[in-house]
């Protein structure tokens, strides 16, 4: 008896409706969501789009009862449901991947995934059932992780896995994805696709939240648009959509081409790197970019990009090898050092490594910059600062209510452009963005590559890693690619076709059987 | 003839203690208490723990409209600071149970102080000690004696010495003297220290035991009979002669013997009446009283606790 | 050194303070006279059991993110209401269930103000022990109370298997608990309430009523203790068990509990409770001055967290 | 309720504890007699000024996110080692030089070890809160160090334009520490490693030297404080101010200072250090029994934080 609520997210669900009827949440000084309402049909997949701080993921935490609205109703099935803590929304089918990681750190990847309904023998558990569950549920997502593995040991992408397995596990009948495949690479979305068309063929409602447009039409039955909070549009059907449609309603203007590369002037060697090792790195890593050129790095999850990365920035200690800074040779052995020799890095893991959670956005934006405009070495410039982020919240367009929000009380994407703030104001030479755009909208994601031509423009060297293979192909003057902790290959633009970047991405023995992500 | 006072009249008495919760100045205080009722003073009890709290009390009576105070002080060494405040803040000053030191390490005499000395009381626990073990016929050499001591109090400290020394000089061999320095001056605290002297000197057929108060006693008492010792083999004095009354009163005797009981009344009731007499009628009470001790056991302890007042 | 197993890496990294514990102890039963001796080993249980009994929940507590100053109080003031009432009452039964009943209670409060009202644990368990520690002297006028039931001195006196009953039950709490902890799905929440509240609320997990649960334990685990005391004092002290708290939270955390919640292991709690009992035994079997234990107390606690530390460096 | 301008929502929420403090304040205006009497208001000052001093840096350090048992020590033993040099070289200087030397010693030490070797506060503090203390006993051989050198009495018991020094001392140290965490470069990287440290390294901030300074500074500010007490009281304590360290911690924690890091702002530590001193005062001044002093207290604060909160909740 008590077997069969283990076994239920794997019996076809039962079929069931989704509706929203005039939701509406409102925090101090925000109305994050405006009366919105729409229907989800069973068996579908619903795609939830619009601008970051569009309300997408206040509409998920109203669903999953972790926010009460403040008015409006939802019904399942035609009946009207009241949430007032996860545990009922749980209860009655309701299972949310949020857009943050929310996992215990010092857990076993199984304590995670059944986290709050371990399986149990009276009121203890019952370990060796909790193992071999979790085996089977992390086949089911592609993942081979030992269930006793702590999370916190696991790099970011699997977490990600770890995070929809737990959804998988409870066996709901309405399951919402809140960008899930931000910090995914093209193998695991594939897998997520093939899992989230078992539920679909199950009978199941899913809703799906994304940035990404190939995602959204290549899975979604129907799509909403929302905008400040409010719905703004309906798709029933994407038969015929264009994407710039899509973008249209969303974003409220043309956005045309979002790469829009044009030939860049390039200057001297800014950053020469030669065999840096360290932990992380298979081999010694040796490469150079130039001021005003835009160095992408490319790999599968794992490749060792972000260590390499952390390695240059001093965030890791490396171990051997030299750096070079126009020229003149840098020792960086902690971030300042590297952020004196005019290397700065904007971190991957922007909840972790990034935004403060406690302080407001002003601060958050300053945090670094203030060191450099001090009076006297010392006293913080009120007046400077509060125009720096203006300037910077204007220029980003960073969705706040006021300067002085908590950054930790945004929404995920612009969490992400105030991290990316902080440096507009620094001194910089060299400029490593790791995964700049995760969780940005498609407007956005436009302006911070104009921003980033615009920087390479004045004389930056940039090195940009990213899991999207068509925004290296799309923004980089030449590719590094990566692979398991070495580099496989190094492309001009001109030689970076799709097949040859993938090619020497993938580890030898396999080849990229699967269709790569548009 | 004493004056009317009433409530009304205005007199104010502060009386500070230094550790409250002991019983010995919950005594002082009930007693102070009778005295204000009796002569119609207000009294104000305040706890002071240490010296920024004493001077903090002080400041708190001065503001309240006291006249004067009574204190038993943290730290001996205080004493110039507290006759620096008192005089500052205009208040008459008493001291009680501990006497003043001086920056030169001397008695402030000056001081006007009403007491008993730590050191005197310590011998007189070690001489009633050796008297009874005498009396009961023990063989010296069988015979241990566990001190239980707490330095950080430097009063704690006058009274173990006091008895140590006072065990010596009856001629008990200085080298069957063990101290048992405890972390906290509370029961379980002297029980784990006294246990670990147990434990080193398991040949010794007879305990005697001491300590700074009773409950140090009470706790090595109780460490000694966890090894098997009874009323039999085990001779303990206290002083205070407060918490050791439920010993008496168990029905079989235990190892804890006697205590010198301290005359609450004479240091509550007195001090206040002389302080009280000082304010209202400008008589100086005398520089230096002494009071003496008075050594109970389970056979007159009901009579001298009711003769002191302590129990109606 | 990159060459060791990472088997026996895992487990030497693991041990952690067990190792240092180990250590300690052999240490010691070289060069400390007395210290192997059964009737020092006794002493040593009975020092220990009152801190070893308290820190049972307060694993729990900071496993689950917070803390309790309180339990010292409660350990004073259960002893008191035990003694007060089994003397009222001539009942060991009724003394023991009111010494009980006070300590849930405190626990209680404490748990509904920290979890549901959502006040910081420090600040309420503060209060908290002021209060029960003021109650503690105002329900017997500020005295011991010496209890006259003998009855009830069997608890703290006897012997069970030649092995002193508190040091027994001492043992029986470090199993329960470490089976709570380790193995029940109550054991499991707290540590994810500790390790990420958000998320553990978030997977439907009742943190508000685990919370309480916690709290309510913590009381009664402290009256417990303090009426085992009180039958090892034959009296209820009000004063008593002043600075526990720490003590508590200072085994615990040496042990290798983390204060910020979400990592804590019944193994570590028995080191830390340990090491903390034979440093001070040891002192006082050397007859070390009383002012220079402090010193060396100190430097044996900081030299412990060193040497794991040093230990782990080394391993990573 | 909704209506309310969010202005004015704003500056009621940040109020916080302010707010209480105000309250507080009239209501013994109100209904204590001799309140407002300028000797008391003298005397509260006093009463309130080493645990003010303390608070100044402790809030530094918990807004970096650790904490510093270790201040009660180094307050008790800052004053013996100043009395003792004092009395054997008979300078003031030298005497106020040699005090605050040993208090940032002992701050250094605690930097090093929890910054630089990642060691629990709790512990780290913890060992050399003992050890500080010990040496506070052994160095004058366990008693308190009477100060002949009168020149240095002026310290604590002068007064400036009619204020006690003590006093005007803890405003200036309110005033500069309120400067240093507010408009300073230094202040906000503390808030910000206290927030979140890997984001802070990340951003350039030298975390480590950061902590170190802080623990520093408050070793130096807890060993002045030891001074001026010593100044004081004309001698030198080795036992006092023994449990300051959670007299200064609640104090900051009840004005709204964040345990786990971030949070602080110097008006809240002077609401928590005073809403804590004026409670007691009043007590004593209400002739409240030294066991219901205890209890008055514990529920006051209990009382403090909960009108707050349910304040938030209307608000929010
Ligand atoms: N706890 C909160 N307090 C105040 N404002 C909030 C809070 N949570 C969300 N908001 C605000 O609500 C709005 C909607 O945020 P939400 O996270 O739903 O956006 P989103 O559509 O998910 O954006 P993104 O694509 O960037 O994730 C934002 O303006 C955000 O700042
Ligand atoms: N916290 C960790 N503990 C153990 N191993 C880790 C951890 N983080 C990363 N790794 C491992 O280090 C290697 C490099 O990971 P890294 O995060 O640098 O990859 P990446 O190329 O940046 O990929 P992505 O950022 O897409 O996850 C991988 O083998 C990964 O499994
Ligand atoms: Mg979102
Ligand atoms: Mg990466």
């Amino acid at each position: 008896m008590v077997q069969s609520r283990y076994r239920a997210d794997e019996s076809p669900c039962a079929a069931s409706t989704l509706a929203f009827e005039a939701v509406t949440k409102t925090f101090p000084g925000v109305t994050a969501l405006d009366r919105v309402s729409f229907e989800v049909r069973a068996g579908s997949v619903h795609g939830l789009v619009g601008e970051n701080g569009a309300g997408k993921s206040t509409l998920l935490r109203v669903l999953s009862g972790a926010h009460a609205p403040t008015s409006g109703t939802m019904r399942v099935n035609g009946a009207p449901v009241v949430f007032t803590s996860t545990h009922q929304a749980l209860a009655a089918g309701v299972a949310v991947i949020y857009q943050e990681l929310h996992l215990v750190p010092k857990m076993s990847v199984a304590e995670n995934i059944y986290l709050g309904h371990l399986p149990r023998r009276g009121m203890v558990v019952d370990r060796a059932r909790l193992h071999a569950e979790t085996r089977r549920q992390l086949e089911r997502v592609g993942e081979d992780i030992d269930p006793r593995t702590p999370v916190d040991r696991l790099p970011i992408a699997q977490r990600q896995m770890v995070e929809i397995a737990k959804a998988l596990t409870r066996g709901a009948r309405i399951i919402a994805f809140d960008e899930p495949t931000s910090s995914l690479s093209a193998r695991e979305v594939e897998r997520l696709f093939t899992v989230i068309r078992e539920l679909k063929q199950g009978g199941c409602v899913i809703l799906y939240v994304s940035h990404r447009f190939e995602e959204i039409f290549r899975v979604c039955d129907a799509v909403t648009v929302l905008r400040d909070g409010r719905h703004v549009a309906e798709f029933d059907s994407l038969e015929g959509v264009t994407r710039d449609a899509l973008v249209q309603r969303m974003v409220g203007r043309e956005i045309a081409d979002i790469y829009d590369y044009r030939p860049r002037r390039q200057g001297a060697v800014a950053l020469e790197v030669s065999g840096l090792t360290g932990p992380g790195l298979a081999a010694p890593c040796s490469f150079s970019a130039a001021r005003g050129e835009i160095l992408g790095i490319f790999g599968l999850v794992g490749a060792g990009r972000t260590e390499l990365l952390r390695l240059l920035y001093g965030a890791v200690r490396a171990t051997g090898g030299a750096v070079r800074v126009d020229g003149r040779a840098v020792t960086v052995r902690r971030p300042e050092d590297a952020i004196n020799a005019g290397v700065v890095l904007c971190p991957e893991d922007r909840k972790k490594d990034g935004i403060i959670p406690v302080l407001s956005v002003r601060e958050n934006i300053n945090v670094s910059a203030r060191r450099h405009h001090a009076a006297a070495g010392m006293f913080i410039r009120r007046g400077w600062e509060r125009r720096n982020a203006d300037e910077r919240i204007t220029q980003l367009r960073i969705k706040v209510s006021s300067a002085r929000q908590r950054v930790d009380t945004l929404s995920g994407g612009n969490q992400q452009k105030t991290v990316l703030a902080r440096w507009l104001s620094e001194k910089v030479r060299v400029l490593l963005l790791d995964e700049p755009t995760r969780g940005i909208d498609v407007g956005a994601k436009s302006e911070v590559y104009r921003l980033m031509y615009e920087l390479a423009a004045r004389g930056l060297c940039l090195v940009l890693v990213s899991s999207e293979l068509p925004e290296v192909l799309g923004t980089c003057d030449r590719i590094i690619v990566m692979r398991q902790g070495r580099v496989s290959a190094v492309l001009p633009r001109g030689e970076a076709t799709e097949e040859r970047v993938l090619h020497a991405a993938f580890p030898l023995e396999h080849s990229p059987r699967e269709p790569e992500r548009q | 003839r004493k004056p009317a006072a009433s409530p009304g009249s205005g007199v104010k008495i502060g009386f500070l203690v230094k550790q409250p919760e002991e019983p010995w100045f919950q005594l002082e205080w009930k007693f102070a208490d009778k005295a204000s009722r009796d002569l119609g003073f207000e009294l104000v009890k305040i706890g002071v723990p240490d010296g920024e709290k004493t001077l903090a009390a002080i400041d708190n009576l001065a503001a309240g409209g006291a006249q004067g105070f009574i204190i038993c002080t943290p730290d001996v060494r205080l004493g110039p600071a507290i006759v620096a405040k008192a005089t500052q803040k205009g208040l008459k000053l008493l001291a009680v149970d501990d006497q003043f030191i001086g920056p030169d390490g001397a008695f402030m005499t000056n001081v006007h102080y009403l007491g008993i000395s730590a050191r005197k009381i310590g011998e007189s626990v070690g001489g009633a000690l050796h008297k009874e073990m005498t009396a009961r016929g023990w063989p010296v050499g069988e015979v241990g004696c566990l001190v239980v001591t707490f330095d950080e109090l430097d009063t704690a400290k006058q009274r173990t010495e006091g008895a140590v020394s006072a065990l010596v000089a009856a001629g008990f061999p200085a080298g069957q003297v063990y101290r048992a320095p405890t972390r906290t001056p509370d029961i379980p605290g002297c029980f784990d220290a006294a246990n670990v002297v147990l434990t080193k000197n398991p040949a010794f057929k007879y305990w005697l035991v001491c300590g700074m108060n009773d409950n140090a006693v009470l706790g090595a008492v109780r460490a000694t009979e966890g090894r098997g010792f009874n009323a039999g083999n085990t001779i303990g004095i206290g002083i205070n002669g407060t918490d050791c009354i439920v010993e008496f009163e168990k029905e079989k005797p235990t190892g804890f013997f006697a205590s010198v009981l301290l005359t609450a009344r004479v240091h509550g009731y007195d001090t206040a009446a002389m302080m009280h007499r000082w304010i209202s009628e400008g008589i100086e009470p005398p520089l230096d009283t002494r009071t003496l001790g008075i050594m109970i056991d389970r056979a007159n302890f009901q009579q001298v606790l009711a003769e002191q007042g302590v129990r109606e | 050194m990159r060459m060791r197993l990472p088997l026996l890496q895992g487990a030497w990294d693991k041990a952690g303070m067990l190792l240092v514990l180990a250590l300690l102890f052999a240490a010691c039963a070289a060069c400390v006279d007395n210290f192997l001796t059964p009737r020092n080993m006794e002493g040593l249980g009975l020092a220990v059991s009152t801190v070893g009994i308290v820190s049972c929940t307060m694993m729990l507590c900071l496993a689950a993110g917070d803390f309790d100053l309180s339990v010292g109080s409660v350990v004073a003031c259960a002893g008191v209401v035990a003694a007060v009432v089994m003397n009222r009452t001539g009942s060991v039964a009724a003394g023991i269930a009111a010494g009980l009943a006070l300590g849930a209670l405190v626990g209680l409060v404490n748990g509904v103000v920290v979890a549901s009202f959502g006040i910081n644990a420090l600040i309420t368990t503060l209060a908290t022990m002021q209060i029960v520690r003021g109650l503690a002297y105002i329900i017997p006028g500020g005295v011991a109370v010496g209890i006259r039931t003998e009855g009830f001195f069997m608890l703290g006196n006897s012997k069970l298997m030649g092995v002193p009953t508190p040091v027994v039950i001492v043992a029986l709490c470090f199993v329960v608990f470490g089976v709570l902890l380790h193995c029940t799905v109550f054991g499991r929440s707290a540590l994810a309430v500790g390790g990420n509240r958000e998320a553990a609320y978030l997977a439907g997990i009742p943190v508000t009523r685990v919370k309480i649960v916690i709290f309510t334990l913590q009381g009664l685990m402290a009256a417990f203790a303090g009426i085992i005391l009180a039958a090892r004092m034959t009296s209820g002290q009000p004063m008593t068990s002043q600075g526990l708290e720490l003590e508590v939270i200072s085994a615990c955390v040496l042990g290798g509990v983390s204060l910020t919640g979400g990592v804590g292991s019944i193994g570590f709690v028995i080191a830390g409770v340990l090491i903390m009992g034979i440093v001070q035994n040891a002192m006082n079997l050397l007859n070390i001055p009383p002012f220079y234990q402090y010193v060396v107390r100190g430097a044996i606690l900081l030299a412990a967290v060193l040497f794991d530390r040093f230990k782990h460096r080394r391993g990573a």
